[in-house]
């Protein structure tokens, strides 16, 4: 049996939206007989590989690597899917949007450590000026609000997708569902 | 005539006799006074036509531009809460261009402000989530603004989250028309209005405020809160407008 | 005191013969324009000059309102011969009266300038640069107040309504309304108590048509005013001006005053029933108050937001009575359309536009400042005839009217005759007469991004699209100005732009994007540079600039 | 952000109130005469300070937040104490062409301070005007209520220096 | 010839995380670090929001633990209303971090370890995850699957929405339940007990197979903490802070939560957005702890229920003294399971748990407010300051994984220096590396200081950062 590869990726979120879709519970089973999981973080795979057909993502661009990364995802992503609020809308990483990164970074590493305050600077990546979603950086072909979408909607979607519906329209859960 | 006595009057209020008029909406024929708007006529042939500004018992300000209507033989669009019918007039209200402005709208709406519906307190209870449902909003196509907004919430019973607010005014306008305070007003211009409470002051030191609550009970969205309620859990009570609204008719007459 | 006709024919004669008296007129532009070169220190030492020499009884000195050509000034003209002087400084007061009655002085001659006096044809301005605009009898004595009198006296409020129509005047303001149908639907309208406001809340940037007919000539606003009042059954008029036109307020009140104290404005005026009063009320600096809506809020001291049309304020304005809007210039074309005839006025102008038009000429051109021209007359007339070409021979790039709701006209249509249609068709409007050329030095992209922060930060935020859609695009044209836009940039703003358009409440709304949308069509090219090469042609963008995506 | 609350200096019953009194008797203390009292207030206090506000509401009886409202959306009106000299930039149409940013960006090099802001020192205030119909003479800028026309940003920061210089001989 | 060895993303861990392991001329391993790479600033973004926002708002740090950062927040909130929280409210609060327990603890069991345990380290890369497991072992990967989603449904039928639910609220919770609640709850617990004393079973009998891995994975002498209650026994939303050191003697104890800032400072390293906490009166180089079920399990006295209790007595036997690998982590989770199920069933048993009143309502009394509970990975605090009106003004959260940044780091180095040679990579090596990150459980989207991911390989690197060579996938 042919099946779809797929892949999930996890930016600036909470892992909520991969925990919704692990709440399909045993009709992950199901889903994971009509697909192949190449890249995901509850696989082993370090490199997003060429050809995806499908790719959901959760979380917001935060960081110059996520943007450097989602790039390189849409580039290689067929169908590409905002999983959740902060995919769709930058939901809470958004939230720091209100303040200078410099404010933000300070008061995590300076105000309140009680030894060493000092932004950390080297091996990690640059924050970018503000948390935003996905589809401000490349095209997504899909959205999928809620926090997270429920089991359900991902479902659907996931079954659309898969049985070559991509501009159907599954239900919409409501932002913040 | 006197040279002032023209300031002293309140507006005019001489009407002349209604009369009763068919149009179509949708193609339904329907019958209505002619001093009654396309929204008022469609809402009670059940007919939807998204709002946000308006809301029954408050003066219109046909300032959300949702109810935008189509009317056969114009290219223009009218808003439905202000546009009143003519005689054989043809009303269409929904169409695929029509959804798309007022989604495209509603983004914009979405775009103003720091609409995080995760952690709001009207999570659920919004006007503004449940038209992004209902117009099939699945996400802004505009870039947010992300401005810098506060909370005061000095007030003892009620805060206002700046963030959320959609700049409807029906806080201003109940406070005005329904308990005659006026304590709220909105100060400012284009993107930079904003509503405030008398001299833009902290809103607990507010000398109008009558601390009725039916400010926060018409908002919308979650600007406007009862302290102390968690997220999700700020359901607005309107029940009581229909009701004033019908006093001040009758007192009226 | 109640003027009769003869009264004025009296002060007319009276003042002609004083004007005559003189051998030698000099007048001294005191418009603002010229002030600010310190023509009002010109004016003193002239005045000073020619007493201490005792030619106070042949020679006068008077301050007057506009010439026109303001990028010559401090201008100064010698009547009855007609020379121009530009440029004058104090130093050059001595050799000016030494020169009177001999000939010309060559190096302050501005002669050469002719064509941008003579190709003018002038109604609205038509006193102004000759009359003292502080002096009614000066304006009285060209014929002055005789419309009114010849409207109230000999006409039936119908009639004078019928002679505007027939003049064919459409709005000036910028919507190019006819007035004679706005003046037919309050005259129509049943309640008694009426208003006649006067929009002299010039907002457009790049405007300043009726700044200058206020400074130069107040009491032909104040004539039009009254002869609409009688038209219309309105008793009271307002002036909504804008408190940046201090002189304009203060000249305006002065001739409200002469006025009152002649008896052409207040009760029973030229002994008939009809009574009018004029009274002067600041704008606060909000460009929106143009809107009718909004300036009848802001005139009954409210927030200047406008409301839904209709009803309109012809049945339902000031404090809910009919109210006739006519902004400046439209009412000073009255006092001639009546003066002279409906036919005689619509004689002059294009097969739908009829008259002149006073336009504001500024930007990359020789001769700016005021002009009045003929409906119809061609771009080309305009800058180079009139408005003496480019400067330093640069190339021309584009006409901008209309203001923050117009839009940029190209080279390609230079010959185009302008009218409301013609420009309409292209794209742009007529606005209130502001026109800035533009030549290769300017860049469209900043040119839309200077009109677009305009209307965002004139937004008044009532409703949705206007208040967040213009600070959208706004976004959008710096994005593309500092070089971080992407390739389908312009077709989001294209989007954006129809939203705003379809969807405002108010004109100030649906007209915002035209300056976007115009230079989009026009000048594509000049955006994809922008985008595609980050390079910004005319030098002005600072693209390239490493922007935080 | 909170208003920021500017008190004249001077007491309620300062003779400056009585010019204010005065337009609101002419407007028979009628709410429609708010914005002329506002104007009022600004013309003889500099500026619309808290108390005058409070005064103008109490006496026309307008609430206090509509009196607010109208002060912030007219943008003529300021609720900040002007500098002791004013430099007001023209951004009209025709002074941008001209060059109205580099007169802005000049100052704002040399003050540290961009439009609607008063020097540290209370000594200059920058403000910039839509138009001031002074289009001719582009760039115009207004020098304490005296228009100059054709202005560089050399000409305009020399003039500031003088202010300067000036204040600090006396 | 000094080399770099990365591991880029760190894969089947909540949250992602990069490794660089240092390796000296001779290619032995000199350092390791473990690089927590994304930040999003909860101790910033939440200034400015109200106080009865912060349940909803800070369980948003964590997809996976959110009920007990609601609880932990909700704690905050209940010292700023000044209230005390009604004893029904306060069960139900117990009630429902039991189920997180279970459908968290079975995560990090079953869809991120088990492939290693029971695939085998060097098993193939694109098959060792949760459905290589339902592959080889459905039986075993049905179970895991059915026991978290035991776990969720507890939570949605309490609180309405399985993950993010806000019913966790300041002085409480927001709803009692009602009798078809508690049945709904209760029905599936005694297949949850069937399923975790299975799994225990079949683990301690696969001990004897993982003893290289308990030998090298982070089997070192450190302190640990935790909660206990005030019989010494297992608790994780209401009790003392207690610390032992590594033979099993008692360092401090009955230490107020409020007091957690006397005896931990944080560290910041210029190579992460994760802080480290340590101990503080013996500083950031000496005061190394470790939190988290292995930890919980060393320092109580009992967990309080009996067969929880039985499985405790024989985890302890283990050794003499604390148990001192990390691998023990998996073993202790299990146990918790087990203590989770049994500690439901009583509370359920509870007539408190139908009472109405289960929420206190004030307005903000106090200015200042802490939590702290023990999240399923470790101590958790909250600690807010609010104004006068109950805006937040500052806000300091120390999360379960950052308690264990330091020994996390020894412990990728010892595992690093056993497995690695330097010479040839292998990706079964490397895979032990984050074998051992994954035995801490990291929660890296706890840190508010979370990890991104860049797509790389491993690769070996030169001191100039020269590609020497790559291994494992590409």
């Amino acid at each position: 049996m042919n099946h779809t590869r797929v892949a999930t990726v996890w930016l600036d979120g909470c892992s909520g939206c991969h925990m919704s879709l692990l709440d399909l519970d045993e009709r992950v089973l199901d889903l994971a007989d009509r697909i192949e999981l190449v890249y995901s973080p509850l696989v082993d795979s370090k490199e997003f590989p060429e050809d995806v057909s499908i790719t959901l993502v959760e979380g917001a661009v935060s960081t110059s690597d996520d943007a450097e990364k989602i790039r390189l995802i849409r580039e290689r992503t067929t169908l590409l899917v905002s999983l959740g609020d902060c995919a769709v809308t930058a939901n809470i990483p958004a939230m720091r949007n209100r303040f200078s990164v410099e404010a933000v970074l300070e008061r995590a590493y300076v105000h309140n450590a009680a030894i060493g305050g000092q932004v950390p600077g080297i091996e990690v990546p640059r924050l970018l000026k503000r948390s935003r979603p996905v589809h401000e950086f490349v095209d997504v072909d899909r959205f999928l609000p809620g926090c997270p979408p429920p089991p359900e909607a991902i479902f659907n979607l996931m079954s659309e997708l898969l049985d070559g519906r991509p501009t159907g329209s599954s239900i919409i859960t409501r932002f913040g569902a | 005539m006197t040279d002032r006595d023209y300031f002293k009057g309140k507006p005019r209020t001489d009407v002349n006799p209604v009369r009763i008029l068919t149009f179509k909406i949708d193609g339904r024929d329907v019958t209505a006074r002619e001093d009654e708007t396309i929204l008022t006529v469609a809402r009670q042939n059940g007919i939807f036509i998204p709002t946000l500004c308006h809301l029954d018992g408050l003066s219109e300000r046909g300032a959300c531009r949702l109810c935008m209507v189509e009317v056969k033989g114009s290219d223009k669009l009218f808003p439905a809460c202000v546009t009143l019918p003519r005689q054989d007039m043809e009303v269409m209200t929904d169409s695929p261009r029509l959804n798309e402005y007022r989604k495209k709208i509603l983004e914009l709406l979405f775009s103003e402000r720091n609409h995080v519906c995760s952690v709001c307190v009207s999570n659920g209870h919004c006007e503004l989530q449940d038209l992004a449902v209902t117009l099939g909003m699945s996400h802004v196509r505009y870039e947010y603004l992300y401005p810098r907004h506060t909370i005061d919430a000095s007030h003892d019973r009620f805060s206002v989250d700046h963030n959320r607010c959609v700049l409807c005014l029906r806080c201003i306008r109940v406070c005005d028309e329904v308990e005659g305070a006026h304590t709220w007003d909105v100060m400012g211009r284009g993107i930079l209005c904003k509503v405030i409470t008398d001299l833009n002051q902290p809103w607990g030191t507010s000398e109008t405020c009558t601390g009725c609550g039916k400010c926060v009970h018409v908002c919308p969205t979650g600007a406007l809160s009862e302290k102390g309620k968690s997220v999700s859990e700020m359901s607005k009570r309107r029940q009581f407008l229909p009701y004033l609204e019908m006093m001040r008719r009758e007192s009226r007459k | 005191m109640t003027l009769t006709f003869e009264d004025l024919q009296g002060i007319a004669r009276i003042e002609e013969d004083r004007q005559e008296g003189f051998r030698h007129r000099i007048h001294v532009c005191v418009a603002a324009g010229c002030l600010s070169c310190q023509s009002g220190l010109i004016k003193d030492t002239l005045e000073k000059e020619v007493s201490r020499r005792g030619w106070e009884n042949w020679c006068n000195v008077k301050g007057v309102g506009c010439l026109g050509l303001c990028a010559a000034g401090p201008l100064i003209s010698i009547q009855p011969d007609g020379t121009y002087y530009q440029g004058v400084q104090v130093s050059d007061v001595s050799d000016v009266l030494d020169s009177l009655g001999g000939e010309p002085l060559s190096r302050l001659d501005c002669s050469g300038q002719l064509p941008f006096f003579q190709r003018q044809k002038k109604i609205v301005l038509e006193n102004c640069g000759l009359i003292d605009p502080e002096r009614i009898e000066e304006y009285i004595g060209r014929a002055g107040y005789e419309a009114l009198y010849n409207a109230v006296r000999l006409m039936t409020p119908g009639e004078v309504i019928d002679e505007v129509s027939a003049g064919g005047l459409r709005g000036r303001g910028g919507a190019g309304f006819p007035t004679g149908l706005k003046w037919t639907t309050v005259f129509k309208a049943v309640n008694g108590t009426k208003f006649v406001v006067c929009n002299a809340d010039e907002g457009d940037p790049g405007a300043f048509m009726d700044r200058s007919v206020l400074e130069s000539d107040p009491h032909r606003v104040i004539e039009g005013m009254a002869i609409a009042g009688y038209a219309v059954g309105a008793a009271h008029g307002f002036v909504y001006v804008r408190a940046e036109y201090p002189l304009a307020v203060k000249r305006l009140r002065t001739a409200i005053a002469h006025a009152e104290r002649f008896g052409v404005l207040g009760n029973n005026i030229f002994n008939t029933k009809f009574s009018f009063k004029v009274e002067v009320r600041l704008g606060a600096g909000a460009f929106v108050c143009g809107e009718e809506t909004a300036l009848i809020a802001s005139i009954e001291g409210r927030l200047g937001r406008p409301r839904p049309r209709p009803p309109y304020p012809a049945e339902f304005g000031l404090w809910g009575y009919p109210t006739l809007i006519n902004n400046v210039e439209t009412l000073a074309n009255i006092p001639s359309i009546i003066r002279r005839g409906g036919s005689w006025y619509s004689g002059i102008g294009s097969e739908s536009s009829k008259g002149t038009k006073v336009f504001a000429l500024a930007g990359r051109v020789n001769n700016t400042g005021l002009i009045e021209v003929p409906m119809g007359t061609t771009l080309r007339d305009i800058v180079f005839d009139i408005g003496g070409g480019i400067p330093g021979d640069a190339r021309f790039k584009a006409v901008q009217t209309g203001g923050p709701s117009g839009g940029c006209i190209p080279e390609q249509y230079l010959d185009l005759p302008i009218d409301y249609e013609s420009l309409a068709e292209i794209g742009s409007i007529m606005g209130s007469g502001g026109m800035i050329v533009m030549d290769e030095g300017s860049c469209m992209v900043d040119v839309a991004k200077f009109f677009m922060e305009f209307c965002m930060s004139e937004s008044c935020g009532k409703c949705v699209p206007c208040r967040v859609g213009t600070t959208q695009i706004y976004n959008l044209l710096c994005r593309i100005s500092s070089g971080t836009a992407e390739p389908n940039d312009p077709a989001r703003l294209e989007d954006l732009c129809d939203v705003v358009k379809r969807t405002s409440l108010c004109g100030l709304g649906q007209t915002a994007p035209n300056p976007v949308m115009s230079t989009l069509r026009y000048f594509g090219e000049e955006y994809r540079q922008h985008i595609e090469d980050k390079t910004c042609p005319a030098g002005v963008c600072q693209v390239g600039g490493v922007g935080e995506v | 952000m909170e208003a920021k609350v500017h008190r004249a200096s001077e007491s309620l019953d300062d003779a400056r109130r009585r010019f204010v009194d005065r337009t609101m008797r002419r407007h028979g203390y009628e709410a429609h005469a708010l914005i002329e009292t506002l104007h009022s207030v600004q013309e003889h206090f500099g500026f619309l300070d808290t108390d005058s506000l409070r005064y103008v509401a109490k006496s026309l009886h307008v609430p206090l937040s509509r009196v607010y409202a109208v002060a912030t959306f007219y943008h003529y009106f300021s609720l900040q104490p002007p500098g002791e000299h004013t430099c007001v930039v023209c951004k009209g149409t025709a002074c941008y062409i001209g060059g109205a940013s580099d007169i802005l960006k000049g100052i704002e090099e040399s003050l540290g301070i961009g439009p609607g802001n008063t020097t540290e020192d209370g000594l200059v205030s920058i403000v910039t005007a839509r138009c001031l119909g002074a289009c001719g003479l582009a760039p115009a800028v207004v020098f304490d209520g005296e228009v100059r026309g054709k202005m560089t940003p050399a000409a305009v920061l020399d003039t500031i220096q003088r202010w300067a210089d000036h204040d600090a001989d006396v | 010839m000094e080399r770099t060895i990365v591991i880029d993303p760190v894969t089947r861990i909540e949250g992602h995380g990069r490794v660089s392991i240092f390796l000296d001329e001779n290619g032995d391993v000199c350092d390791a670090r473990l690089h927590v790479t994304q930040f999003r600033g909860f101790e910033k973004l939440c200034e400015g929001r109200p106080y009865y926002e912060m349940p909803s708002l800070t369980q948003r740090i964590c997809g996976i633990c959110p009920i007990i950062h609601s609880i932990a927040s909700a704690k905050a909130c209940d010292q700023i209303l000044g209230v005390r929280v009604p004893d029904p409210a306060v069960k139900l609060r117990r009630l429902i971090n039991c189920a997180q327990i279970i459908q968290s603890h079975a995560v990090s069991f079953f869809h991120l370890s088990l492939p290693d345990l029971i695939l085998g380290m060097d098993y193939d890369r694109t098959k060792r995850n949760l459905f290589g497991v339902v592959e080889r072992y459905p039986s075993i990967a049905r179970d895991g699957i059915r026991l978290r989603s035991i776990g969720q449904e507890t939570i949605k039928a309490l609180a309405g929405k399985r993950i993010h639910p806000a019913w966790v609220v300041p002085g409480g919770v927001n709803e009692p339940l009602d009798s078809e609640d508690i049945d709904q709850v209760m029905s599936p617990l005694p297949e949850a007990m069937t399923i975790v004393r299975r799994t225990l079973d079949w683990f301690k009998n696969s001990l004897e197979e993982h003893r290289e891995e308990i030998r090298f994975f982070a089997n070192f002498p450190s302190m640990f903490m935790g909660l206990v209650n005030d019989l010494g026994n297992l608790e994780f939303i209401d009790g003392k802070l207690r610390l032992i050191d590594y033979k099993g003697d008692i360092v401090a104890d009955s230490v107020q939560p409020e007091r957690y800032a006397d005896y931990i400072g944080e560290s910041v390293k210029p190579w992460s957005y994760l802080k480290a906490p340590y101990y503080k009166p013996l500083g950031p180089e000496e005061g190394m702890y470790r939190v988290g079920p292995a930890a919980r399990l060393n320092i109580v006295d009992g967990c309080g229920t009996p067969l929880a209790d039985q499985e405790w007595a024989e985890f302890r036997s283990l050794g003499r003294g604390p148990a001192l690998s990390s691998f023990y982590n998996h073993y202790a989770r299990l146990i918790e399971i087990l203590y989770a199920v049994e500690t439901m069933e009583m509370l359920l048993n509870d007539p408190d748990i139908r009472s109405p009143h289960v929420r206190a309502v004030a307005q903000p009394n106090y200015e200042e407010g802490i939590g702290v509970v023990e999240a399923p990975r470790g101590t958790l605090v909250h600690h807010y300051k609010v104004d006068e009106h109950g805006l937040v003004t500052w806000a300091n959260l120390i999360v379960a994984t950052g308690n264990n940044e330091l020994a996390m780091n020894r412990g990728i180095m010892q595992t690093a220096k056993r497995f690695l040679n330097g010479k040839d990579i292998s990706e079964g090596m490397l895979n032990r590396v984050e074998a051992v990150i994954r035995a801490f459980d990291p929660c890296l989207s706890c840190s508010t200081h979370q990890v991104g991911e860049t797509i790389t390989s491993i690769r070996l690197l030169g001191p100039d950062g020269e590609v020497l060579s790559e291994a494992g996938p590409s």
